[in-house]
């Protein structure tokens, strides 16, 4: 589906990528880890084409890097970017209007996901909590058909619950097309990720089954950094600390 | 190399038999008034040879003329004079913007330098300093003209100044006020933003006031503008009007308002016909002599003479030029001894016609003492 | 959300923001002492050599007409330094502060009115007229300063804009004989010290106008080194955050508009002497906006951008006069030689290309030249048509 | 509901002993064009006491955190900040009595380096932010001190880089390293850990955990991964549709049937 | 009463002249955030487009056509400054705007290369110069010219915004233009297309503005701007209709304090008017949103 060869990014002069080679097949969703600043948000807007980058990129085949933002996304490449940027200025109904690319745009899955979406419609974007605007940002992907799905971070900032049902949803959409899923929160990884590809430093440091990854305690720490337990809700509220911070006052 | 600060300053040409007499031009080339500039310039050369024979010669002195643009801004006027003073030239002229003559003039006298202001109408030069004169007529004159309208019997009369709010409208306010308001006329005015859009409210101003004599003073791109508002009103129809004509160029701005008015000419094509007119007109391009033509010419005649009885004695020349009375293209030209006014004919005119095929005819030649302005004391 | 533009405030425009990084020496890390020390004294000998400048004869043909200590020349360089000055003043609110302002010509107009109506009108003597004219300018600053920076981003340009207007409108009219309305005021020489006047002292007026340029160049040079500039750097990219962190932006925007209408006064000073009077084009929009385009061709923000940017468009703007009657111009076919011949239109050609190849500042061309060659470099050529690249990528 | 809030805050706010709460919110409210943001909040937070603030998004948590930091005005009740009402006071007059913010969307200072980006706010905290020539000593000690906190919040790395060009996470970490050059006495935190990866929340937890144990500062912060708010908070409050739920230990508000309901949804 | 009747529909006439320039002026800067200095130049150049063409043509249909040829160009010129000039800069706001003042004093310039500085007399056709009589006050025929396009151009504008996606574009293309190529949009041709109306517009306000004055000049268009960007301003950055509301009001203002106060008072007041909006509402009448 999508196959990223030896890509290679810079920012200002900066070699961030430096060869990041990778797959994504035609269903699930492909996790993209690692810690900040590793390079996950600039693999995705390489890949865009908004950062000028060497190296192959093909979706079904056909090449993609070099040709400009709009058609790749006409084409069917739905991006969520990762400080979400909805337009300030322009009200909730516009910002999703302003996203639709076919005559008929699927508000139902997104109003049915996301009711606040409806009742806030005429409210400026802007006014928007960190939260109310994270959903206009998925909105906008789920109005229109797409191949294949590039989200970054798209749960940062959202209450659990919301977390609990956005995650449900993207394991939906994930049936029907491939996602390339950039994610801090493990637990959602662990949910939705078949396969799982951990950068560091611009490279790729591991790649393969996402239950690999996440199952091996070991593995987890030394590419991710943390206990395989990750963020679980309440998991790391372990007593020493507790007691420590009460024993200072 | 190496030289004091001051070194070039003091340099000059030193009077020699066959050393050049250096003058310079500074006038505008380009900016606003670069129309009126290229005519003063086509005049001055067109008089330096008629006032030397064509030799471009005094006695077997050659003249060597620098033209430099001030586009209309006194700093770049300064600096071009501070330029040519500095090389050593003694005779400077040109100033087209009163603004750039009232900044030269103090440069002249603090140089011990000849200038000779041109177009320049702001009553504010003349009598500035000894050694500044002026080579065109002055607002004053022009309002002495428009007095020629309506006579002495200006008692009891309504005269309305229509002028723009600026120290040009002003200065003819003020000049109206003298003239006939001594004549014994009740002198009103109307102070109206040059750059006003729109001019309504101003002419039926003017209609209500209902004047027996209006004085239009206005120059600059929004005429057209104000002359229709003022016809629109029906002022022109109700009133005899009186304004100053303007370079050829603007005249069908006037449009149809143009027959209704009676203008008071500085000067214009076919208002005289002598041998200094006659020289001019062949020798400006396309034949046709316009407003600032005859200010060139002029100030070639005065320079010519200064020269040729001062050399290179600025103080001899200013005396030279005291009290010299010339036949230039309008007619007998006297430099007033005490304030360096320049007495000269004024004329009344009339257009006809339409478009670009529009004549002016004169009416009446005024004497040079009827508009003589009132002497004024030498400043510095 | 509290970061996107709240419905309260106005969207402060990026017209109001100069390029980012180009103002903050911050970013550059610490470089070697050598290099430093020639920053330092590098400046210094750069102002004693133009102290000197007058006393040598060198003819530069074409540059100037004229040898370098002649009054013309020496004439022309005291308006370039004095713009110099200028722009450097105006660029404390604009690259510094990130402060739009369109009306910083009314502080410049007082400041020449100011001093030539003093001395002209009122007879004062020159030695009290200056500091009187340059702190009316400073204390006329604070006072609109203090209402217009209640507004930012383009309705504070415009605000600052219309409070000149009224200045530049009552100058035209000439209030009580005043200002001499659109004919300008001339200085009254007789009254001014004999050694600023006539042709042969030129010099000192250079002098003068060096001096100024000095004095603007040292403050905002502290200014910019100092923790104050530090918070105007704040300031330029995030207002609320400064006040977050406990600073009143209000209170810093106002004394910078103050120092900087200050300055622009003492401009207006020296330019009424080096002109010898003050013309209306002094209060007009166009002059703060000739600033505005001095500033951004030497580049916004910079060290010595801005000084250099008034020194350059201060001598294509006189120089160009005279270009138009050169022979070189005069034989050109018509097509050509009407445009060239028209000072403004070679200004305006000369700017906008800077605008293209010098982005950020004559300034900073260096800085961005060594970027370029390093990123060159670094990166390999990618083949756009396949998006393939060699592989001496890596 | 927020009558029953403030009985809770009464209890558990350190108001009971005597002296005054460092932070105490007394029936705040917002509105705009008709809409109730904040509704009638009471809120008071003991000195050295960590108060975690959950809530749906949209329930109105950052326009608390605004108003309270006085980014907006309040349209009712009042703020006090250690026994001084500060419901009138601008931004700046606020910070200056101890109260430092962090952004939900970071914000930092984009043209400026790191290290700058925290001088700037040491500088704001000591003063002198008016003087325009250089103190050698005085600029060092700052610099010093600013690049301590660069080592605390483990950006030392990139100390040199203009700030704009930090990855998200990082401008996170830069966003607390602001907040520690102002030594605050009242810290209102917004999500610090939004977009820090797996791999560094447990340090910054420590840093944060550091800010509050030493000189016994008091912290609002706002939080949506609950390990971490069960981990650093004494009290939880709990804020839907603007108005306070309850205010309670971590225990009794995860317990709570309404908050599981609204907030919590069924574990992923 | 004539008075009264005159002055205000003139100062309407005024107003709609303001608002003609003020619209294209708005338009760009509310979507494409571009403060266009060089607005004055395609006025200008709409102008003598004109006159260029309205000297060469006759007959009752002549000048209507001169006046399409002066959109016309108004409109290339527009689009051609925002391809050649403005595109290339859409990172660098600062700059976009700095090169609008480079061209505005070039192009003016250029202007008095070809035609000289002096003022050229203007092909009105007759009857806008004759006036109309109503309720007791000659009203100029070119005021009501003006007055009737004026409201066509805002309601023509209004259904631009409305029923295109055009404003919905650029203005999100202004807060963010990757994002919203991000969203499948070609952004660059929107711009474009807006630069050529504003063009267009000034091009039309130009044309009419030489019926008003009865002739032009290179400087005309930029004498009229420092107006135009007041009105633009007071009537919210980029709101039409603000601008609308804001011409009206600024063209009775002036008229009717340069009859009754003293003579240009009004200009005065006008700019006393944009301090005191700007300070109560810094967003202007309409605050900002292309609308
Ligand atoms: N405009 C820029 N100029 C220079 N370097 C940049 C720029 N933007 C990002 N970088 C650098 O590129 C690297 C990768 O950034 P990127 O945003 O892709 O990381 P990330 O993996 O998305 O981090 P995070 O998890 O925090 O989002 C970071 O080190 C960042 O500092
Ligand atoms: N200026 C405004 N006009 C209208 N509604 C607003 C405005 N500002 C905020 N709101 C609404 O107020 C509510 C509270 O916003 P707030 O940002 O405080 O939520 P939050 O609790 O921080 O949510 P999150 O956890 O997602 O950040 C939201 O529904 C938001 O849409
Ligand atoms: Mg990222
Ligand atoms: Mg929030």
């Amino acid at each position: 589906m999508l196959d990223v060869r030896d890509l290679s990014a810079w920012i200002g002069g900066s070699h961030i990528l430096q060869g990041v080679t990778f797959g994504v097949e035609g269903t699930g969703v492909t996790a993209l880890l690692g810690r900040n600043g590793v390079g996950k948000t600039s693999t995705l807007r390489a890949i865009l084409g908004e950062l000028p980058a060497t190296g192959s990129v093909t979706v079904d085949g056909e090449p993609v890097l070099g040709r400009p933002t709009h058609r790749l996304v006409r084409a069917g490449l739905g991006y969520v970017p990762e400080d979400r940027c909805v337009f300030a200025g322009l009200s909730v109904a516009e910002n999703l209007r302003l996203a639709c690319r076919v005559p008929d745009p699927d508000y139902d899955t997104v109003y049915s996901l996301f009711p606040e979406l409806r009742t806030r419609a005429r409210q400026r974007a802007g006014t928007l909590s960190g939260g109310q605007q994270q959903m206009v940002a998925i909105g906008r992907l789920l109005l229109n058909p797409n191949r294949l799905l590039l989200i970054d971070e798209p749960t940062k900032g959202l209450a659990p619950k919301v977390v609990a049902e956005v995650t449900a949803v993207l394991a939906q959409v994930a049936q029907r097309v491939p996602i390339l899923l950039v994610e801090q929160n493990l637990a959602v990884v662990r949910r939705l990720a078949g396969t799982a590809v951990v950068l560091a430093a611009g490279r790729v440091a591991w790649q393969g089954e996402a239950a690999d990854l996440l199952g091996d305690a070991d593995r987890t720490r030394s590419l991710l950094g943390v206990g395989s337990t990750g963020l679980g809700r309440g998991a790391a509220s372990d007593a020493p600390s507790q007691s420590s911070r009460r024993g200072d006052h | 190399a190496c030289g004091s600060p001051k070194q070039a300053a003091s340099g000059g040409s030193t009077a020699g038999s066959s050393a050049p007499v250096n003058i310079g031009i500074v006038y505008s080339q380009t900016g606003a008034l670069a129309s009126y500039g290229q005519e003063y310039v086509d005049g001055f050369k067109a008089g330096l040879a008629y006032a030397t024979q064509g030799t471009n010669k005094i006695g077997d002195r050659p003249l060597n003329v620098t033209y430099s643009d001030d586009a209309g801004d006194p700093a770049k006027a300064v600096s071009a004079a501070k330029d040519l003073i500095g090389k050593g030239y003694k005779i400077l002229a040109g100033s087209t913007a009163s603004g750039v003559a009232l900044q030269v003039a103090p440069l002249a006298a603090q140089n011990k330098v000849l200038f000779i202001s041109g177009p320049a109408a702001t009553d504010a030069v003349t009598g500035v300093n000894k050694y500044t004169f002026r080579s065109g007529r002055q607002s004053y004159q022009d309002v002495l003209t428009a007095q020629s309208f309506i006579g002495d019997a200006a008692t009891g009369k309504k005269v309305l100044v229509f002028a723009q709010d600026s120290a040009f409208g002003k200065s003819n306010v003020d000049a109206v006020k003298a003239v006939m308001g001594k004549a014994g006329a009740t002198v009103t005015s109307i102070a109206v933003p040059a750059n006003a859009t729109d001019f309504t409210p101003f002419a039926s101003q003017a209609k209500s006031a209902k004047p027996d004599l209006l004085f239009v003073a206005w120059a600059g791109t929004t005429a057209s503008a104000m002359w229709q508002a003022l016809d629109q009103q029906g002022v022109l129809a109700s009133t005899t009007v009186v304004t100053g004509l303007d370079i050829r160029a603007s005249w069908p701005t006037f449009g149809a308002a143009g027959a209704k008015i009676n203008f008071l000419a500085h000067y214009f094509d076919g208002a005289t016909d002598n041998a200094a007119e006659k020289a001019l007109k062949q020798a400006v391009p396309g034949g046709t002599v316009d407003l600032f033509d005859p200010d060139g010419f002029s100030a070639a005649q005065m320079i010519v003479h200064a020269v040729q009885a001062g050399g290179d004695d600025v103080d001899a020349m200013v005396k030279a030029l005291e009290g010299y009375s010339f036949d230039s293209v309008k007619g007998k030209l006297t430099v007033r001894a005490d304030d360096h006014a320049l007495l000269q004919p004024m004329f009344q005119a009339k257009l006809s016609g339409s478009g670009s095929s529009m004549t002016a005819t004169l009416v009446k030649a005024i004497d040079p003492n009827d508009t003589a302005p009132p002497a004024v004391a030498m400043k510095g | 959300m509290s970061q996107s533009s709240s419905p309260a405030a106005p969207p402060v425009p990026e017209t109001a923001a100069p390029p980012p990084a180009a103002g903050t020496p911050y970013a550059s890390p610490a470089r070697p002492p050598l290099r430093r020390l020639a920053r330092a004294v590098l400046p210094l000998v750069v102002l004693v050599v133009a102290a000197v400048l007058p006393w040598s004869t060198v003819d530069i043909p074409g540059v100037f007409d004229g040898p370098l200590n002649s009054p013309g020349t020496l004439q022309l360089l005291a308006l370039c330094l004095v713009f110099g000055g200028l722009a450097a003043g105006y660029d404390l609110l604009f690259g510094r502060a990130g402060l739009l302002s369109f009306g910083h010509a009314l502080y410049l107009a007082v400041g020449a009115y100011g001093v030539d109506i003093l001395v002209t009108h009122a007879h004062w003597p020159l030695w009290a007229a200056v500091p009187a004219a340059a702190l009316g300018g400073a204390a006329l600053a604070a006072l609109l300063g203090s209402v217009a920076l209640r507004t930012t981003g383009i309705a504070f340009a415009m605000v600052t804009l219309a409070f000149a207007q009224v200045g530049s409108i009552l100058t035209q009219r000439d209030p009580g004989g005043l200002t001499g309305g659109e004919e300008g005021l001339p200085m009254d020489g007789s009254r001014l010290p004999g050694f600023l006047v006539g042709v042969a002292n030129t010099v000192n007026l250079y002098w003068l106008a060096l001096a100024f340029l000095a004095v603007v160049a040292f403050v905002v040079h502290r200014v910019d080194r100092g923790p104050y500039g530090r918070v105007l750097a704040g300031l330029r990219d995030d207002e609320r955050r400064v006040a977050v962190l406990g600073l009143s932006p209000y209170r810093f925007k106002l004394v910078t508009f103050t120092l900087s209408g200050g300055l622009a006064a003492l401009g207006g000073v020296v330019y009424a002497l080096v002109v010898g009077g003050a013309s209306p084009a002094l209060a007009a929009s166009d002059l703060t906006l000739s600033l505005l385009v001095m500033a951004v061709l030497g580049g916004p923000g910079t060290r010595w951008g801005p000084v250099i940017g008034g020194i350059l468009y201060t001598y294509l703007d006189q120089r160009l006069t005279s270009l138009g009657g050169t022979s070189a111009i005069r034989h050109l076919p018509g097509v050509l030689r009407a445009p060239l011949s028209q000072p403004l239109f070679v200004l305006g050609a000369v700017f906008i290309l800077a605008v293209y190849f010098a982005p950020g500042g004559l300034a900073g061309l260096g800085r961005r030249g060594a970027a370029l060659t390093r990123a060159l470099g670094r990166r390999p050529v990618p083949d756009r048509a396949t998006g393939t690249t060699d592989a001496t990528g890596r | 509901m927020a009558v029953g809030a403030v009985a809770a805050a009464g209890g558990a706010g350190g108001s009971a002993n005597g002296a005054p709460a460092a932070l105490a919110i007394e029936g705040l409210s917002w509105r705009v064009g008709g809409l109730s943001i904040v509704d009638g909040v009471s809120l008071s937070v003991a000195r050295g006491e960590f108060v975690a603030v959950i809530g749906p998004n949209g329930a109105g948590k950052t326009s608390l955190f605004n108003l309270v930091s006085g980014l907006r005005r309040a349209t009712g009740g009042r703020v006090r900040l250690g026994g001084t009402d500060v419901t009138r006071l601008p931004v700046h007059r606020r910070a200056r009595l101890g109260l430092g913010r962090t952004f939900q969307s970071s914000s930092v200072f984009g043209s400026l380096s790191v290290a700058e980006n925290v001088r700037l706010a040491v500088q704001a905290h000591r003063g002198g932010s008016m003087r325009a020539w250089p103190r050698p000593a005085a600029d060092r000690a700052v610099a010093g001190v600013a690049d301590e906190i660069l080592a605390q919040v483990l950006l030392a790395a990139r100390r040199g880089d203009p700030a704009g060009t930090l990855a998200h996470g990082e401008k996170r970490k830069l966003e607390i390293a602001l907040l520690l050059a102002g030594e605050p006495t009242v810290l209102l935190l917004d999500e610090p850990m939004a977009g820090v990866s797996a791999a560094d929340v447990p340090a910054l937890v420590e840093v944060i955990r550091s800010l509050t144990a030493t000189r016994g500062r008091s912290v609002l912060m706002v939080e949506h991964h609950m390990d971490v708010v069960l981990d650093l908070a004494d009290r939880v409050a709990v804020m839907h549709h603007g108005a306070l739920l309850i205010c309670d230990t971590p225990a009794a508000v995860m317990a709570d049937p309404t908050v599981q309901e609204a907030y919590l949804g069924e574990e992923l | 009463m004539g008075t009264v009747v005159l002055l205000a529909l003139t100062g309407l006439g005024l107003g709609a002249l303001y608002f003609l320039i003020a619209s294209g002026l708005s338009l760009v800067f509310g979507l494409a955030d571009v403060l266009n200095f060089a607005h004055g130049l395609f006025l200008s150049v709409g102008a003598y487009a004109t006159w260029w063409a309205g000297g060469r043509l006759s007959g009752p249909w002549g000048f209507p056509v001169a006046v399409l040829f002066g959109v016309a160009c108004g409109a290339a010129v527009g689009g051609l400054v925002e391809l050649v000039l403005i595109r290339p800069l859409y990172r660098r706001p600062t700059e976009q705007v700095l090169v609008t003042v480079g061209l505005s004093l070039a192009g003016v310039a250029l202007l008095q290369a070809g035609w000289g500085a002096d003022p050229r007399r203007y092909p009105s056709p007759q009857w806008t110069q004759k006036v109309t009589r109503v309720l007791g006050a000659d009203v100029p025929n070119d005021r009501l010219l003006l007055i009737g396009v004026a409201v066509v151009v805002l309601a023509g504008l209004l259904a631009f915004l409305r029923f295109t996606r055009y404003g919905l574009v650029i203005r999100a293309g202004v807060e963010n233009r990757a994002m919203v190529s991000a969203l499948g949009i070609d952004v660059r041709r929107a711009f474009t297309l807006v630069f050529a109306i504003g063009g267009a517009l000034a091009g039309l306000a130009g044309a009419l503005g030489g019926v008003y004055f009865g002739s032009v000049s290179p400087g005309q268009g930029a004498s009229l701007l420092i107006f135009a960007f007041i009105v633009v301003v007071i009537g919210g950055m980029g709101s039409v209709t603000g601008s609308a509301y804001a011409a009206v009001a600024v063209g009775l203002l002036q008229q009717f304090v340069n009859y009754y106060g003293t003579a240009g008072a009004g200009d005065i007041c006008v700019v006393a008017l944009l301090a005191v909006v700007l300070l109560v509402r810094p967003a202007g009448i309409a605050g900002r949103a292309a609308t």
